[in-house]
């Protein structure tokens, strides 16, 4: 039981409340135009958003996993093997393009549903089903591309490209599934159920609600997206990569975390995991533009994330 | 803390500023090259900044944008892979900056100069003086790097086509150790069980070779041969102490030097070569010395 | 009206190492309200949770509109009409109210969830209840009181033919009953057929038709609610219990505890009392009058702004409960799922919590000792468990109270603050609870006690205080306590301490 | 419709449905030494022995960590930074090599306390606050060993020895470890203390239970673990290397989960820590033995992970 005050905040101040990570972003931001003066250059945060595409909507996916209390550590690799599967059917098997990538899109689906029936009818803890799952994904992308790169054929790699000056097709894609993500949260039957489950799955249950199907959604959700942002990725490079997204799971994680959503469930938001899926790839453009040491640079990393958090919790004790 | 960052009064550099990104820096073979470029960068009086992709090529590709907005003069890339690299240049290229490859080629975008020696001429020369070691017989085991990089395919693949001149050596076992010592050294111990009879060991680098060492305990550099692959510190002192046969030394200072060398001359918009292929050497107990000094 | 809805014949259900149901036969009628009656783990929540799909039977059927049904998720209830109020609460407490009122079946608009019409019917529901609170507050925010009726406005929605509720009474208050009651009545002359458990057993001819009494997983009587008290506590029990509340006072002695001043802003203000050695103080006030929010401050929880708070003169920091505990102070709090048990623990390792530390030398846990005296205490309360091992989970509600309780009865606190002690305890083991009240107060222990359940704390207090809008509004002898009087304090208008 | 008695199971059974990965561990082996004649050899048991002692010894420390309901992703890393300072310690500094190793274990728990500070104290989630480790600690590592590996003084490798012919040094000080970790769990308070916080944090504190204090006890423990795994690493290889041990927090949770314990908290034994260290061991062991080809590795490890939790959860259902 909560001792929380019922009082009412101002809706700036409530809404920011629920937005430490966005402060904490915007902290950061400034630091780093104020350190660097190649910062705030349109093009530089125009990178910055593409920098953070890939590990944003492998976030996006987690959040849906992490608000039922769940986690998915197959993220990394699913988006691995998708882009393989697009380069490879692209170009061996000579399908046309939107249908490779609807086939690569598929597969995600597929990992994610593997994991879900792992989860929801074999009753495995998320965290083996799903590392059972970056293995075998993994793995796959390694048979299928036999280890080397496939080169992407050139009408998928666009989807890396720039629309005129300042539209990166990555960005919108990035923004795109956000709203996805907020709009199933909040609106859907599914979204809701998830906060249910993660809140108290017993509760959830006792409520007529289909647990073990909303729990294939949920996963095959983030498996979808994780063939997105596969397929962002490879198309950037121009290239599919056995090795690609390798240990981005964390990363993903930790937007999510970062974005305030609790890894014992019930609690996210998209906006949330957007805001932290910047504030890491600020930080890791900041670093590059500061030169700062390599060794240095994971102990910064550390650091400020720890910060960036810590700031959100404080303020927030501060408040209540 | 820039400890990367080098930067010189003298005269040739000027104030240029060159961006660098190395594939990793977890191995000692790529410490090595950043220093090389380095040493060279102070001495030209070139300001270098050095970024470590962490083996992961959007990073990489990351990092190279990221210097276009710092608007360096050249860029240096150590593509983390062949392949990816092209998109990353090409932005460079857009920003009319001039980029020098080392270590690997790029795909799909030209690059003004790259500096590399041959991982599959490596390879191969690998699978010559493993045989030769060997009396041009017995069973070899191979310790293999991360699964899909491109350096454990390229030496692998060198070392299969060399070692197929040898019809009285078989490969007897393939397996992955990921470039880790601990890995290098689980799983010789491993291999050890299930091939007794081993007497060659390639592995696709100096750290897994050392591992491999530890696992062959006495045996190690004398009933069983063992190449590795990079000539890294460790590698030649082992070499010195007799338990290594025999590395392939990539001379990663002389990688770093001739690149920060041929971006500092296309940044002033000189003419540079193509190509500057860095010799690989076999080094033994006989030429360990050469390379110790270094 | 006599037309039977729902059936139940030999229905089996066996846990590991327990019975739990051991042949229960049981039958409703549309527009009655049957009341299931029987000690702590007779078997009653287990019953209903095969009415409502929760668990399935070993054996027996269950026959709806005669003839036999399988209920084996919610859904299936669902669509039979069944809706049931769990003893436990089946909340989200992340969510909002509203939300959780329309869990599993929000409205929709066009496949998206129409949040607007949602809190609509949000505000309908808790307007049927009583309940003041907006639709958009988390859940977590309520307390237990309220929590329970938005259980019962969220059962209400679903618009069932069979209700059943387990045990709804047990945290309210005199007032929210009533209200509760009314909504019963009414529902039953609508046709609707209704389940009731209870351990009040006044509230049986109250509200009551029939009353079928469990005894061992067993169902052992059916009989009409207007059957004396005494003989169904008979039935229940097995044999009669003569005295309901046998509070023995002892002479008060020097003041242990003593409260002055306490305030936290927006909860409750200038609250001052003592408890002194030998007394059973009880506090009384409607729900959301704040005392679980003073005893929590007490005891150190949560903390306060301002006053102080001095156990044998000494006074106590704020916030620390640490500190309280070495005081001498102990609280058995009102939520025993959320605050009181480890549910996933065994009872030994429950029971054994509060005097881990007392137990423990060198850093070493005396566990033998410990065990030794959980089954000591185990014994005592009665707790109908299959061994010291058997998870708190798979323990009945009662059953569960009595560790909450049991826990702290081996601490030894000098001053014992009991929130709902016997929710959910049966007749027989309330008085085993009050009988040990008496040997702690004997004991030179005192005791403040807080209870919605008004004749506990008239029948077991030595002063009554009465709480209301987060201020303290009055102050009754036993001999001058009486239900009105008590109530009259409660609603008295003061200015409230609390923000809304 | 069943119509059980109550049958008291006989005491191995009951014992064997507490310790279900020990099942599927027998199973593995049995199946291994099917197919490959050396498995069972008394050389290859003790050298699967040794392979297991780094994993183990961190998941003993996870297990910690785990039952309290938190995770600690920095073990691996810590690992790594307690072996380079021991080797930088006894090499460069001169010190005698006991007083090296007091202070990388030292620096161990250094690493612990701050991961629980930011947790008991600053309410980070343990997610963020140790991921932060994880990259503060590896940094510090590449730092002071300035990205090569340190070779280790002779006297301190012997750690990494067997002494005669059939007693490694690393299996002892991981049986030493796994007993340590028993102990700790099942009979101090500090132990009880994580049981209770693990499975209501609120009721623990509410019975007088200094959580803060005893989260500080349970990190710092990981910590320690982590530091002892470290000087074990770089003993076998008589060389400390910053990028050791990368990646084997994954190892050690998994081992930790498949040893029964669940991360929400509340649950875990460190004898099931010990046989998830195992099977994950035997299981590589195996796939080295049986030359899976390096492509499918990953894929096999993953499918038998997830077999091996599904078995126990299937097996636990069926008696159930
Ligand atoms: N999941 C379970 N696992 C094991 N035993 C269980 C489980 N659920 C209930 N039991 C046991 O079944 C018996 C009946 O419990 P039940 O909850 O039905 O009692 P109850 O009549 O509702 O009691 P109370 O009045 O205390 O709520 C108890 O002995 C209880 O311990
Ligand atoms: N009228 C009210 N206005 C504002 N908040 C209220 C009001 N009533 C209750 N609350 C809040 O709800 C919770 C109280 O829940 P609950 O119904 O259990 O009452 P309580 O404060 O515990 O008092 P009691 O123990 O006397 O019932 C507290 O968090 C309190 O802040
Ligand atoms: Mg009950
Ligand atoms: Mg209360």
């Amino acid at each position: 039981m909560s001792t929380n005050v019922l009082r009412r905040k101002p809706p700036a101040a409530a809404w920011l409340g629920e937005n430490g990570a966005l402060v904490a972003l915007v902290v950061l931001a400034a630091a780093l135009s104020l350190l660097s003066s190649d910062f705030l250059a349109v093009t530089n945060l125009l990178n910055v958003g593409v920098q953070a595409a890939v590990t944003a909507i492998l976030a996006f996916g987690a959040t849906f996993v992490i608000i039922t209390g769940g986690i998915d550590l197959s993220v990394g690799s699913v988006a691995a093997l998708s882009a393989i599967v697009l380069a490879w059917t692209a170009t061996d098997t000579g399908l046309p393009w939107p249908l490779a990538v609807v086939i690569a899109l598929a597969v995600g689906l597929a990992c994610g549903l593997v994991n879900a029936a792992l989860i929801a009818y074999g009753k495995l803890p998320p965290f083996i089903a799903t590392l059972a799952m970056l293995g075998v994904a993994r793995g796959l992308a390694l048979v299928i591309s036999q280890g080397s790169p496939i080169a992407m054929p050139e009408t998928v790699s666009h989807l890396g490209d720039t629309i005129g000056d300042y539209l990166p097709v990555p960005v919108i894609v990035m923004l795109l599934m956000g709203v996805i993500t907020a709009v199933i949260l909040n609106r859907t039957y599914s979204g809701r159920a998830m906060y249910a489950i993660g809140g108290n799955e017993e509760a959830a249950r006792l409520s007529g609600i289909n647990v073990n199907r909303q729990k294939l959604i949920t996963y095959a959700l983030a498996g979808l997206f994780a063939a997105v942002a596969g397929v962002v990725l490879a198309s950037r490079l121009a290239s599919a990569q056995p090795q690609a997204a390798a240990g981005y799971e964390l990363d993903a994680i930790a937007a999510v975390v970062i974005g305030g959503a609790s890894l014992s469930g019930g609690k996210g938001r998209a906006f949330g995991t957007f805001v932290g899926a910047l504030i890491l790839a600020v930080l890791r453009n900041g670093l590059n533009l500061l030169s700062v040491s390599a060794f240095w640079q994971q102990v910064v990393i550390g650091v400020v994330i720890a910060l960036a958090v810590l700031l959100d919790t404080l303020r927030r004790r501060a408040t209540n | 803390g820039s400890g990367s960052s080098a930067g010189g009064s003298s005269a040739a550099g000027g104030d240029v500023k060159i961006g660098m990104s190395v594939s990793t820096l977890n191995n000692p073979y790529f410490v090595q090259l950043r220093k090389g470029a380095e040493d060279e960068a102070k001495k030209q009086g070139v300001a270098l900044t050095v970024t470590d992709a962490q083996n992961d090529a959007s990073q990489q590709v990351n990092q190279v944008q990221n210097f276009a907005s710092q608007s360096m003069k050249a860029i240096i890339i150590n593509p983390v892979d062949s392949d990816a690299a092209g998109p990353a240049v090409k932005a460079a290229e857009r920003s009319k900056i001039p980029v020098v490859a080392v270590d690997r080629v790029v795909n799909g975008a030209t690059v003004a100069q790259t500096v590399a020696s041959d991982n599959v001429a490596g390879g191969k020369l690998a699978a010559q003086e493993l045989a030769k070691q060997m009396g041009e017989k017995g069973k070899v085991a191979v310790l293999q790097g991360v699964p899909g990089t491109s350096a454990s395919r390229d030496r692998g693949q060198g070392f299969t086509e060399g070692i197929k001149a040898y019809p009285n050596i078989q490969v007897v076992a393939q397996q992955p150790a990921d470039f880790d010592r601990t890995k290098g050294l689980d799983v010789m111990t491993n291999l050890l069980q299930s091939n007794p009879g081993v007497t060659g060991v390639f592995a696709e680098n100096d750290e897994m070779a050392l591992g491999a060492i530890k696992a062959l305990g006495a045996k190690a550099g004398k009933e069983i041969k063992i190449v590795g692959f990079d000539g890294t510190p460790d590698g030649l002192k082992a070499i010195q102490a007799g338990t290594l046969n025999a590395s392939i030394a990539q001379q990663p200072q002389l990688l770093g030097q001739q690149a920060v060398q041929g971006a500092l001359k296309a940044a002033k918009g000189e003419k540079v070569e193509t190509t500057v292929a860095v010799p690989v050497k076999v080094v033994t107990t006989g030429n360990v010395a050469e390379f110790a000094g270094s | 009206m006599n037309d039977e809805i729902l059936r139940v014949e030999g229905l089996r259900k066996e846990f590991p190492g327990v019975i739990a149901l051991d042949g229960v036969d049981f039958s409703l009628r549309a527009g009655e309200v049957h009341v299931l009656l029987g000690e702590n783990g007779a078997g009653k929540s287990t019953l209903i949770k095969m009415l409502s799909g929760a668990y399935h039977p070993d054996g027996g059927r269950i026959l709806v509109d005669g003839a036999p049904a399988e209920i084996r998720t919610a859904g299936d209830a669902a669509k039979l009409g069944i809706a049931t109020i769990y003893q436990e609460f089946n909340l989200v407490p992340q969510l909002t109210v509203g939300e959780n009122l329309a869990l599993g079946r929000p409205p929709r608009r066009f496949g998206f969830v129409d949040t607007r019409r949602m809190h609509e019917q949000a505000r309908d529901l808790l307007r049927r209840v009583g309940v003041d609170v907006d639709p958009r507050t988390p859940v977590a925010r309520l307390g237990i009181a309220r929590m329970q009726m938005v259980e019962i406005a969220k059962a209400l929605g679903l618009n069932a033919r069979v209700l059943i509720m387990d045990e709804p009474t047990a945290v309210l208050t005199t007032t929210e009953v009533e209200r509760l009651f009314a909504i019963v009545r009414q529902l039953r002359d609508q046709g609707v057929a209704i389940v009731f458990i209870t351990h009040h057993l006044e509230e049986i001819p109250q509200l009551g038709d029939r009353v079928t009494v469990l005894r061992d997983g067993r169902s052992v009587a059916e009989v009409p609610a207007t059957t004396p008290e005494n003989e169904l506590v008979r039935l229940m029990v097995g044999r009669p219990i003569d005295q309901q509340y046998p509070r023995e006072p002892a002479a008060p002695g020097s003041p242990l505890l003593q409260v002055r001043g306490l305030r936290r802003e927006g909860e409750f203000a200038d609250v001052s009392f003592e408890v002194r050695a030998g007394e059973v103080v009880g506090l009384a006030g409607l729900v959301g009058a704040g005392r679980t929010e003073v005893a929590r401050a007490i005891f150190g929880a949560d903390p306060y702004d301002a006053g102080e708070v001095l156990v044998e003169g000494r006074p106590l920091p704020s916030g620390d409960v640490h500190a309280a505990m070495e005081a001498g102070l102990g609280l058995v709090p009102e939520d025993r799922k959320g605050q009181g048990l480890v549910l996933g623990a065994d009872v030994a390792e429950n029971l054994g919590l509060v005097t881990l530390r007392r137990a423990s030398r060198g850093g070493f846990v005396d566990r033998p000792g410990q065990r030794k005296a959980a089954g000591e205490v185990a014994r005592q309360l009665g707790v109908r468990m299959s061994g010291l091992t058997q998870e708190v989970r798979t323990l009945s509600g009662g059953n569960q109270q009595k560790i909450v309780i049991g826990k702290w009865l081996l601490a030894d606190a000098r001053v014992l603050i009991l929130d709902e002690p016997t929710r959910g305890v049966d007749v027989g083991a309330k008085v085993e609870i009050y009988q040990l009240i008496n040997s702690l107060t004997a004991s030179g222990h005192a005791v403040l006690m807080i209870s919605s359940d008004l004749p506990e704390i008239l029948g077991m207090s030595d002063r009554v205080l009465v709480m209301a809008r987060g201020r303290l509004v009055g102050e009754l002898a036993a001999g001058d306590a009486t239900q009105d009087s008590v109530m009259a304090l409660a609603v008295t208008e003061v200015e409230d301490a609390r923000v809304h």
